[in-house]
C-alpha cells in the first residue's frame, strides 16, 4: 500500500509500470485452446482435453436438438448454440492439427481423435441445416440433410461414443 | 438573529487542503487543488525563506502533473485561483465565484463549447419532467 | 515559491546533521463566522446537536503559513490520522501513527534557507509539538 | 413496489457485478464445472460488497463526497492515480463485454451476426447516457434485469436433489477431475466479481446523483440489503442450473447459448424469453454502469463537473469520457475479440484496485470531519479489517494463480 511518500514518485511510477507489465503478460497467457505440447505424457493430455472440449460441444448439440423438437426453443436460439458449437469444435480441431506428436503412441490417439472430431464437425452442420429446414428453410433431403430427429439423434450418440472410445484411448476415464 | 466573530482555524495542508475538491459558489465542480502558491504578505513576491508568508492561489491542472512527474511549472503556465476567492473550507473548498469567471475553467468551456454543446440534446435538462 | 517546493524536502539541521522530510505545512486560518438562527422545524430532531454547515456562512480570510512538520523516519504520512484524534478502524490507525513517530513541528521563522528539495533549519531552531489543536 | 423501486440504484449496482455479460458466464462454467461447492464465495462476496457498498453510500450521503473523491483525497495524486489507471483499465475492459454482451444478447434471439448488432447496442447505450434521467434508467433496467430470476424459477421447475445441492454448499470440496489451482483461480474470479470496484463507484455517485442526504440513510441499508443479496442469489441460481443440467451431461460451458438451455429444459419458450430480456437488462444496465463509472472516476480525480443530473453542457468533460468510452469499446469489438474473455482481463486490474479503492473508503467512514456522528460502529469496524485482509490476500493470489492456470482452462 501506497502510505510512505518519500520515494513516492518512484513508487507511483512503478505501480503503474507494474500495472502494464501485468497486463502484457496477461495478453501473453494463451487463452484456452491447448497448446502444442512436446513431451509424450502432455501430447496424449493435450489430445484428451481436446476430445472432452469436442464432447461438450456434441453434448450441447443433443440437448439443443431435443429442446427444439421439444418445441422448448425457437430456431434463433439452437442456431446460435449450434454455431457456438461449431466454434468450440474449430478450436478442438485446431489444437489436434498443430499438435506434433513426440511418438507413435501420441501420433495414434492424435489421429484417432482427429478423425472422432471431423464426425462431430459433419454431425453439428448436418443438425445446423435441419434445424434451419424445420424453421422454414429451402432445404430438403436431396440437399443430404437428416429428415428425421431420431435419424439425428442416434448419429450424434454416434459421434458421441466414438469421440468416449478415443477419450478413454489417451488414457482418460 | 445573527452572531458575528472572528477566529482562526490550524489546518495542515497536506491533511485538509491538497487534493480536495473546489466547488464553484453553485456548488459545481471546478477543479482539485493539486498545489498552492506562497506568497509574500503584500502578495508582489515569492517569500524568502523564514519571513512571513501566506497563500496566494490554489493551483490547479498542469500543476498535477508536475507533482506526479516532479519539476515546477514556470509560473506563466499556472492555472490559478486566487485564494481571495475561496469563502469556505471544509472537505471541500467553496468558492464564492462561478467557474465559468475563472482562468482554470477554460478546458471544460473548451469541450462545452467545442463539442458536448453542439450535439443535439447538450443543453437538455435530464431532470425535466419530459 | 509553491508547496511542493517545500513538501517531501529533506530537512537539514543548521549543522547539516539529516533531520528527516518535511511530511506537511502548517497553516493558521482567519475565518469570519457569522452564525444565523435555525430554523424550529428541523427534519430530524438529532441533527440541531450537530453542526450543520447551511447555519453558517463562514468566510476565509488569510492564510499564514506557520511551520513545516517534520517526520524523522518517511517523507510522508496519510490517510488523515497523523495528528489527530482518530482512533479507528484501529490496526491502520495505529500503524501509521507507529510510522509517524518522532514527528515535530518547525516554525517557520526558524528556517534558514530552501532550496531543490532541501530545507536547512537556522541555529537555535525550535521543536514543537505536532498535535492539531 | 416502492421498496423495491426504492433499491433500485442497489439492484442495478449489484447487477453489473454479479450477472453482467463476463460473469453470466463465469457462473455457468462454475456450476457446470464445480457444482455448487463455490457458492460459499458469492456469499463472501454479497456480505464483503455489502459492506463497503454501505460505508461508501453512508460517505456520500452524509459528506456528498462520491468514493473517487474521498480515494483522491486520502490517497494522493500517486497512489489514486495507480487505482484511478487500474480502476480505468477495468471499467473499460468489462464496458467492451457488456457492448459486446447486447450484441450476443441480441444474437440469440435474431440471429443476425453480433458484430452487426455492435454499434446499435453502443447507440443505444449513449442514447439513454445522454438523454434520459437517471432514476428512469436503474428502474427499468433495474426491474428488467430482475427477469433473471427466471434462472432460480427454473432451478425449482428442474426439480433437483436438494439433499445433494445443499451437501455441495455446506460441504465444499474441489471435484476430482479439477485440479485445486483451477479451483482457487474460480473463487478469485467470483470473488473479485462480487467486490469489483466499479460497483462502490457508481453506488456512491449514484447517491449523489439522487442527491441523497443523512436522513436518507436508511434508505441506503434497503438498497444494498436487498440489491446484493439479490445479485448473489441471481448468481447461484445460475451456477446451480448449470450444476444440474449441464454438468451431469458432460458439457463445459463456454459461449451465452449453453447457459440459457436449462431454463428452456425447464420453463420452455415463455420462460427463456423472459430471461433473455432478463440477459439482455442486465448486459444493458452492467454497460450503463461500467460508462457512467469510467467517467465518474475520471471527473472525481481531476475535479472536473460530473453528473448525469446536470445538463451535458454542464458536465462537458464527463460526458466527453463516456463517448470516448464508448468508441474505444466499440473499436476494441471490430478486431472480432471476444467479449467474454475480454472481462477476464480485468481480474489482473483488480489487484491494484481493490485495496486502492476499500482502504480509503474504511477510512473515511471513520474520519468525524466527514460523517460527523454518523462514523464507522466497532462491528463495522472489525469486519471491515477482516475483509481488508481477504481483499489484499485475493488481490495478490490474482494474478499468479491466472498465469498458473492458464486463466481456468
Amino acid at each position: 500500500m501506497h502510505l510512505v511518500m518519500s520515494q513516492a514518485a518512484e513508487r507511483g511510477a512503478r505501480v503503474i509500470a507494474g500495472a502494464a507489465l501485468a497486463l502484457a503478460g496477461l495478453v501473453a497467457v494463451p487463452s484456452c485452446t491447448v497448446p502444442s505440447r512436446q513431451e509424450p505424457g502432455q501430447a496424449t493430455a493435450a489430445v484428451r482435453d481436446a476430445v472432452a472440449q469436442a464432447t461438450s460441444a456434441v453434448e450441447t448439440t443433443r440437448l439443443t436438438l431435443r429442446l427444439f423438437d421439444d418445441d422448448r426453443i425457437p430456431s434463433t436460439v439452437a442456431d446460435t448454440a449450434l454455431l457456438d458449437q461449431l466454434r468450440v469444435l474449430d478450436e478442438a480441431s485446431t489444437a489436434l492439427t498443430t499438435l506434433v506428436p513426440p511418438d507413435d503412441a501420441s501420433a495414434a490417439h492424435r489421429a484417432a481423435s482427429a478423425d472422432a472430431v471431423d464426425g462431430a464437425v459433419t454431425s453439428v452442420v448436418d443438425a445446423r441445416a435441419w434445424v434451419a429446414r424445420e424453421a422454414g428453410g429451402n432445404l430438403s433431403a436431396d440437399g443430404g440433410v437428416p429428415t428425421s430427429y431420431d435419424e439425428l439423434a442416434s448419429d450424434l450418440t454416434d459421434v458421441a461414443d466414438g469421440l468416449g472410445q478415443a477419450y478413454a484411448e489417451a488414457g482418460g476415464q | 438573529m445573527t452572531r458575528a466573530g472572528r477566529s482562526t482555524r490550524i489546518v495542515d495542508a497536506r491533511l485538509h487542503l491538497l487534493s480536495r475538491q473546489v466547488l464553484d459558489d453553485h456548488g459545481e465542480p471546478v477543479a482539485v487543488v493539486d498545489d498552492l502558491e506562497l506568497v509574500a504578505p503584500d502578495a508582489s513576491q515569492s517569500p524568502a525563506p523564514g519571513s512571513p508568508a501566506r497563500i496566494g492561489a490554489v493551483l490547479c491542472g498542469p500543476s498535477l502533473v508536475t507533482r506526479l512527474f516532479g519539476g515546477r511549472p514556470p509560473a506563466s503556465r499556472r492555472a490559478r485561483i486566487e485564494w481571495d476567492d475561496v469563502e469556505r473550507l471544509g472537505t471541500t473548498l467553496e468558492l464564492r465565484v462561478r467557474a465559468d469567471s475563472l482562468d482554470v475553467g477554460w478546458a471544460e468551456r473548451w469541450v462545452r463549447d467545442r463539442m458536448i454543446g453542439r450535439i443535439p440534446g447538450g443543453q437538455h435538462d435530464p431532470e425535466a419532467s419530459s | 515559491m509553491i508547496l511542493s517546493d517545500i513538501l517531501d524536502a529533506q530537512v537539514l539541521g543548521p549543522d547539516g546533521a539529516r533531520l528527516g522530510f518535511v511530511v506537511d505545512v502548517r497553516f493558521e486560518i482567519e475565518i469570519e463566522v457569522e452564525e444565523r438562527a435555525v430554523a424550529a422545524s428541523e427534519d430530524e430532531p438529532e441533527e440541531k446537536q450537530e453542526e450543520k454547515p447551511g447555519e453558517k456562512s463562514e468566510d476565509v480570510g488569510q492564510a499564514t503559513l506557520v511551520g513545516l512538520l517534520v517526520s524523522p523516519r518517511t517523507g510522508g504520512s496519510f490517510l488523515g490520522y497523523e495528528r489527530s484524534d482518530v482512533r479507528s478502524p484501529w490496526p491502520i490507525a495505529h500503524w501509521v501513527r507507529w510510522r509517524h513517530r518522532g514527528t515535530f513541528l518547525v516554525p517557520w521563522e526558524d528556517v534558514a534557507d530552501v532550496r531543490d528539495g532541501t530545507v536547512r533549519l537556522a541555529a537555535g531552531y525550535r521543536r514543537q509539538d505536532p498535535g492539531l489543536p | 413496489m416502492k421498496r423495491i423501486l426504492g433499491a433500485a440504484l442497489g439492484i442495478l449496482t449489484a447487477i453489473g457485478g454479479f450477472v453482467d455479460i463476463g460473469d453470466l458466464v463465469t457462473n455457468a462454467v462454475v456450476g457446470s464445472r464445480f457444482g455448487l461447492s463455490l457458492v460459499w464465495v458469492v456469499l463472501l462476496g454479497v456480505v464483503g460488497i455489502c459492506l463497503f457498498a454501505n460505508m461508501s453510500g453512508r460517505v456520500a450521503a452524509v459528506s456528498g463526497r462520491a468514493t473517487f473523491e474521498v480515494i483522491r483525497e486520502r490517497l494522493g495524486p500517486r497512489a489514486a492515480g495507480a487505482n484511478l489507471v487500474a480502476s480505468f483499465a477495468i471499467n473499460l475492459l468489462t464496458l467492451t463485454a457488456e457492448v459486446g454482451g447486447i450484441a450476443l444478447a441480441l444474437h440469440l434471439v435474431s440471429s443476425v451476426e453480433p458484430r452487426l448488432w455492435i454499434p446499435v447496442a453502443a447507440l443505444a447505450v449513449w442514447l439513454v447516457l445522454w438523454r434520459t434521467k437517471f432514476q428512469i434508467m436503474e428502474n427499468v433496467a433495474g426491474l428488467l434485469g430482475l427477469l433473471l430470476i427466471g434462472f432460480a424459477v427454473a432451478l425449482f421447475l428442474l426439480g433437483p436433489d436438494w439433499g445433494e445441492l445443499v451437501r455441495q454448499v455446506t460441504q465444499p470440496s474441489v471435484p476430482q477431475s479439477e485440479s485445486p489451482a483451477v479451483y482457487w483461480f474460480y473463487a478469485i474470479a467470483l470473488f473479485g466479481a462480487a467486490m469489483t470496484p466499479y460497483e462502490v463507484f457508481f453506488f456512491s455517485s449514484g447517491a449523489v446523483e439522487e442527491g441523497w442526504k443523512a436522513k436518507d440513510l436508511a434508505q441506503n441499508r434497503v438498497n444494498v440489503l436487498v440489491g446484493f443479496p439479490l445479485g448473489g442469489l441471481l448468481s447461484v441460481a445460475i451456477a446451480a442450473t448449470a450444476a444440474v443440467v449441464l454438468l451431469p451431461a458432460g458439457i463445459e460451458v463456454s459461449s451465452l447459448s449453453q447457459i440459457v438451455l436449462p431454463v428452456a429444459a425447464a420453463g420452455g419458450t415463455l420462460l427463456l424469453a423472459a430471461v433473455i430480456i432478463g440477459i439482455f437488462a442486465a448486459t444493458f444496465g452492467a454497460a450503463l454502469e461500467t460508462s457512467l463509472s469510467s467517467g465518474y472516476t475520471l471527473a472525481q480525480f481531476f475535479g472536473w463537473s460530473w453528473g448525469k443530473f446536470r445538463r451535458p453542457a454542464r458536465a462537458a468533460r464527463f460526458h466527453l469520457t463516456l463517448i470516448v468510452s464508448l468508441v474505444v469499446a466499440v473499436a476494441v469489438l471490430m478486431t472480432s475479440v471476444d467479449p467474454i474473455a475480454v472481462t477476464e482481463m480485468s481480474v489482473v486490474f483488480s489487484a491494484v484496485a481493490l485495496p486502492l479503492t476499500y482502504v480509503p473508503i474504511l477510512v473515511v467512514a471513520n474520519d468525524p470531519e466527514y460523517m460527523g456522528r454518523h462514523v464507522n460502529g466497532r462491528v463495522m469496524n472489525a469486519l471491515g479489517g477482516v475483509y481488508l485482509v481477504v481483499i489484499v490476500v485475493a488481490a495478490l493470489a490474482a494474478i499468479p494463480l491466472m498465469i498458473a492456470t492458464g486463466a481456468g482452462s
